[in-house]
């Protein structure tokens, strides 16, 4: 007999790979775009699972919008083609695909082999309050880093996007 | 009150009737109530909803609205439907079929998800999250992906315009709506929106915080792409945008996910900032219903008054308006908290 | 390696535009060339409402051809007939009885005010203001009613003879269209509250589509749409034609010739419309309303031209006679069609949206562009 | 009995794809899409570890919060990147992209 | 300027809102046509002598009068259809009877099924010789 909880792990999970994999293997990009948002959506389930229910919220939040821009750009840039073959492989994906499933058995021995040892304690019910606590109290500077990071990113990717304009 | 626990006990009764069932079970059955319930509510309240927005604009415009059938009308809607569902159903040739025939099932899984964190009354909420109005957003947020899918997968120039509207829209707005509930969450000091609506027990948060209800009603006004806002549709430049080419049952379901997001979206402003189910004399859920229903009103007299808004003026009035005043509002929020604090307990 | 511009360029695309979309105004079709939301390329395409009209002309008798100025300017057809009758008796030498001409200056601008009201109301309504679509219809209803009550029908009036008019007035019009001129300014109130002072109203239209007086003249651009960019052009005072010369009127002008001084002048002109009708109306002579003409009418050979100034600009009649009972040729100078012209001018490098806005404030009818 | 090792499992797979997806696409957008996969397997991975191994704090989550931004960082970098790209040369495949060759 | 417009364009709607309605219910409520109305054409029999002047007269050849002559050598009136189909109802028609056979009725519910119900028959004569009115 499964629990609730074994029971939607499972099923979560299921869908996450079959997502990532369909995000992988369709030869449409949009329709790869559309699976990576099964996959995150599932994803997110598994937060809900492990109690980061917040985390699960930025991650629908954050990836449903990055997405949909995803896919936008997808199909901005890919009007001149055939939609249907937008997304191949290159040359040396035969060599992809040995790297990552040779990755896989080797993390998956790995995993096998580990012997984790638990820290105690538990987790508190609200722990969007002790998220808040560690972001504002300990993790501040990071945050701030990461606060500098976005904003130097968002400039640079209108730089980058807008070009320069030329002397005139 | 007998009639103010009408619903509680409605759901006790029903927990009555699964216990003793392994917990898998009863987690089932309940989220089988929880989806008849929103669906029944959704449907109810939309099939009228399109009532009232049709009645209302009639009388805006010195008509006189729906009136054939039933008594004044009231069974229009349901007529409407019924036609709805008899129309033929149309893929258009060179669409991505699957795509286009799941973004109208797609829509409606956010639509009915975002019921499930609004305290309808005392003690009347589906699932209290900690994390209740940040779970609104982001479902709330999903909505532009269906709305993509629906744009994108017609094959329609139209339609894909649309498309990129409802992503830049949509996306854009979420920012200042998620930040002006902000002030909100820092009055109530939770995310939860039954502490939310308890906080808001003496004053309502639209006296503390005007300048984020305003803020919040616009940006959420963009959100559903109502009102002033509704370039997504933008009847006159791009017909029905991402609808364009949906008929029968499938344009049916963006049509009432259109007002289940209306719907969802009144009651989160009923719950941020008119005091959610408080009221006096009345039961809790009739005060919520009466707040709401003002609060539909205000969006669709809004919508019956303004004149479409142009795509650049609407980005630049989020980016260069909105955005700064609601951050603005975070500030003298947290500033007059502190102060609040200095004179009511003497220190920061 | 391709060139790299300043600007972000995406693929540009064809849009079809029309005949069948909610904000061409009947039949209008426009392949756009888009990048993204902005109109690279505009390209009229017209013809769908195309009914020969200057041919069935010369299948018809003089007479038989009023009911077909009608449907050219389906919505100020008083003025096609006052045109069309004025240049026949322009050719004829007719003398029209005092009665006819006030009656023909109450009708036509009558006409030009609901011409403009449609103008004013499917204006608002393509920048989506669905509620102050009704002011201006309301009243155009009224305007209607009375060409009902005097002619039998609301648009398509043939009211005008060659010589006349073709019924006098029943008793009850002139109360009720004394009461229309009385709740006049009450509707442009509410036009300003609804619509002129919106904020979003003003965002959508001002600058949008600006015509400059040397363009507009380029294109011969006429009408509402040349006073609104500066130049105070009215055949009604430039060449007066009836009897305009003896009301008192001014010709509103605008300076700026973008999209909402061309909304704002039609309200403008609705008002001095209202005034030359009011004098007319307290000096309407008694007596007949149609001259002494001859049963079946012949032009002496030869080619003849006159124009009015319709709703909508410049209204041109070019009859060329062989002397017998029917038109030779007739050829029709319809402001809309030159209109027209100047869109691609004035909405290529604008949004999608701006296209419709400056499209609508051109104010074209199809039946006048394809004839 | 859902134990850590099945979601390190499951965040491992995920990662396997997602590397994949990165090294054998040719558009530069589903190199995006497999790097954002990564990421989000590593993100199960900070979550999961924290709810087995520390649950009492939840420096787990704030981690994967960081990954989360810095992602966002990521994507609109690259998206920026890829518009230049497609300026350039008409076309959002990576193969091309050969002109730099040291 | 800052939403004032706005504000006073909701006032409007406010104040329109809880006006009367000016639209018509029409099928209840008929309209009120005045006498001039272009509706459907009528014929007087007796007056008219078949002249075919309004045939005539049409822009669009919408009226057939045919006529016998009778035993006397005089011209009457043996059918007369108008193909309302085509009618432009300019009324030129009217004008032109000399004898005041012709008018208006303000019958304007003329939808039909069929195109051939769109000729209306205003007179014709039995074979008998009696005189009937047509539909």
């Amino acid at each position: 007999m499964l629990s609730t909880n074994a029971l939607a792990f499972w099923v979560l999970a299921a869908i996450t790979i079959a997502a990532a994999l369909a995000v992988v293997l369709s030869k449409n990009i949009v329709h790869s775009a559309l699976f990576l948002i099964l996959a995150f959506v599932g994803t997110a389930g598994i937060y809900i699972l492990l109690h980061a229910e917040f985390l699960a919220a930025v991650q629908v939040m954050v990836y449903a919008g990055a997405v949909a821009v995803l896919i936008v750009f997808a199909v901005m840039l890919t009007r001149r083609g055939d939609i249907r073959a937008s997304n191949l492989y290159n040359s040396s994906y035969l060599g992809a695909g040995i790297v990552a499933l040779g990755l896989f058995i080797a993390t998956s021995l790995m995993l096998g082999r580990m012997n984790w040892t638990a820290g105690g304690g538990s987790m508190a019910a609200n722990n969007v309050e002790a998220i808040a606590d560690a972001i504002l109290g300990r993790f501040v500077i990071p945050f701030e880093v990461a606060a500098i990071l976005l904003l130097v990113a968002i400039v640079g990717a209108i730089i980058v996007a807008r070009g320069v304009k030329e002397d005139r | 009150m007998a009639i103010e626990g009408i619903f509680t006990a409605i759901i006790e009764f029903c927990q009555g009737l699964l216990a003793g069932t392994p917990s898998w079970l009863q987690t089932l059955g309940l989220g089988v109530l929880y989806l008849v319930g929103v669906l029944a509510f959704v449907f109810l309240n939309v099939l009228y909803l399109i009532y009232l927005e049709r009645k209302l604009s009639a009388y805006v415009q010195e008509r006189i609205g729906p009136n054939r059938f039933g008594p004044h009308g009231l069974l229009q809607s349901i007529a409407d439907a019924v036609k709805i569902l008899g129309k033929e159903d149309i893929t258009p040739r060179g669409a991505d079929k699957w795509v286009y025939i799941i973004a109208p099932i797609v829509i409606f899984i956010p639509a009915t998800m975002l019921y499930a964190v609004i305290p309808f009354g005392k003690d009347l909420i589906a699932a209290d999250l900690n994390i209740g109005v940040f779970y609104f957003l982001a479902v709330a947020s999903t909505t532009t992906i269906a709305i993509l899918m629906g744009g994108w997968s017609s094959n329609n120039k139209y339609s894909l315009l649309g498309a990129m509207r409802a992503v830049a829209q949509i996306i854009s707005y979420e920012i200042p709506l998620a930040f002006s509930i902000v002030g909100v969450v820092m009055l109530a000091g939770s995310l939860q929106t039954s502490q939310i609506v308890a906080a808001q027990e003496g004053t309502w948060n639209i006296v503390l915080q005007p300048l984020a209800f305003i803020i919040f009603f616009i940006a959420a006004n963009a959100e559903i792409n109502r009102g002033p806002f509704d370039l997504v549709e933008g009847e006159q430049e791009i017909v029905a945008g991402p609808y364009v080419d949906y008929t029968a049952m499938r344009f049916g379901m963006f049509y009432l996910s259109e007002y289940a997001n209306l719907l969802s979206m009144s009651a989160l402003a009923v719950t941020l900032f008119l005091g959610g189910w408080h009221g006096p004399w009345l039961p809790s859920w009739l005060w919520f219903f009466i707040k709401l229903y003002i609060m539909i009103y205000i969006f669709m007299w809004v919508r019956w008054t303004f004149p479409r808004i142009r795509i650049d003026h609407l980005m630049g009035f989020n980016w260069k308006v909105l955005l700064p005043l609601s951050l603005a509002n975070i500030l003298v929020t947290g500033v007059g908290i502190k102060i609040y604090q200095l004179i009511t307990i003497g220190r920061w | 390696m391709a060139e790299v511009k300043g600007e972000l360029q995406t693929q540009e695309f064809e849009l079809n535009m029309g005949p069948q979309h909610p904000s061409t105004h009947g039949v209008y079709r426009a392949r756009l060339t888009l990048d993204g939301e902005k109109v690279v390329k505009v390209e009229n395409i017209i013809g769908y409402l195309h009914r020969g009209i200057e041919k069935l002309a010369e299948d018809r008798t003089y007479t038989q051809f009023i009911p077909y100025t009608d449907r050219l300017d389906y919505l100020s057809g008083m003025l096609n007939n006052l045109g069309y009758v004025q240049t026949v008796e322009k050719a004829l030498g007719i003398e029209v009885p005092e009665r006819a001409e006030y009656l023909r200056v109450i009708m036509a601008e009558l006409s030009r005010m609901a011409s403009h009201m449609v103008a004013i109301a499917s204006f608002v309504l393509d920048v989506s203001g669905w509620t102050a679509w009704f002011p201006p219809f309301r009243e155009r209803e009224r305007i209607l009613d009375l060409f009902e009550m005097t002619c039998g029908s609301r648009m398509t009036v043939s009211y005008m003879r060659i010589g006349g008019v073709a019924a006098d007035i029943p008793p009850e019009f002139l109360p009720a269209l004394k009461s229309l001129l009385d709740d006049l300014p009450q509707f442009i109130e509410q036009m300003h509250a609804l619509i002129s002072g919106n904020e979003i109203f003003i965002g959508r239209c001002k600058g949008v589509g600006k015509l400059d007086i040397e363009t507009a003249l380029a294109y011969g651009v006429t009408g509402p749409n040349l006073r609104a960019s500066g130049l105070p052009f009215d055949l009604r005072k430039a060449q007066p034609y009836g009897c305009y010369d003896r009301f008192e009127f001014d010709i509103p002008v605008l300076t700026n010739g973008d999209s909402y001084d061309r909304y704002l002048i039609r309200l403008l002109e609705i008002e001095q419309s209202a005034r030359i009708i009011r004098q007319a109306m307290e000096s309407l002579p008694d007596g007949e309303i149609m001259a002494k003409v001859p049963r079946v009418i012949k032009l002496p050979p030869g080619d003849y031209y006159h124009q009015i100034e319709a709703s909508k600009g410049i209204l041109g009649f070019y009859l060329v006679s062989d002397g017998g009972t029917k038109p030779y040729r007739l050829h029709i100078h319809s402001p809309s069609f030159v209109n027209l012209g100047a869109i691609p001018k004035l909405t290529e490098g604008s949004l999608i949206q701006d296209f419709v806005v400056t499209f609508a404030s051109i104010d074209i009818v199809l039946g006048d562009v394809d004839r | 009995m859902i134990t850590l090792n099945h979601y390190l499992a499951l965040s491992a797979l995920l990662f396997c794809i997602g590397l994949f997806g990165a090294l054998a696409k040719r558009n530069a957008i589903a190199i995006l899409m497999g790097i954002e996969l990564m990421l989000n397997a590593v993100n199960i991975n900070l979550v999961a570890f924290n709810f087995f191994l520390d649950p009492s704090r939840v420096v787990g989550q704030v981690f994967a919060i960081f990954v989360v931004v810095v992602a966002a960082a990521e994507v609109a970098v690259a998206l920026a990147l890829v518009i230049n790209i497609y300026r350039r040369f008409q076309d959002s495949s990576v193969t091309d992209l050969n002109w730099m060759k040291w | 300027m800052f939403g004032r417009g706005l504000i006073k364009g909701l006032r409007t709607t406010w104040h329109l809102g809880l006006g009367k309605a000016i639209t018509e219910q029409y099928p209840e409520r008929r309209p009120k046509l005045p006498p001039a109305f272009h509706g459907s054409l009528s014929l007087d029999p007796q007056k008219c002598n078949a002249c075919g002047l309004c045939a005539r007269a049409c822009p669009n050849n919408v009226i057939i009068v045919d006529s016998e002559r009778g035993e006397d050598k005089k011209r009457y009136l043996s059918a007369y259809t108008v193909k309302l189909g085509q009618c432009l109802f300019c009324g030129l028609c009217v004008e032109s009877c000399p004898r005041g056979a012709l008018h208006w009725l303000p019958d304007f519910e003329l939808a039909c099924y069929r195109f051939k119900d769109t000729e209306h028959v205003l007179y014709k004569r039995n074979p008998e010789g009696e005189v009937s009115k047509g539909a």
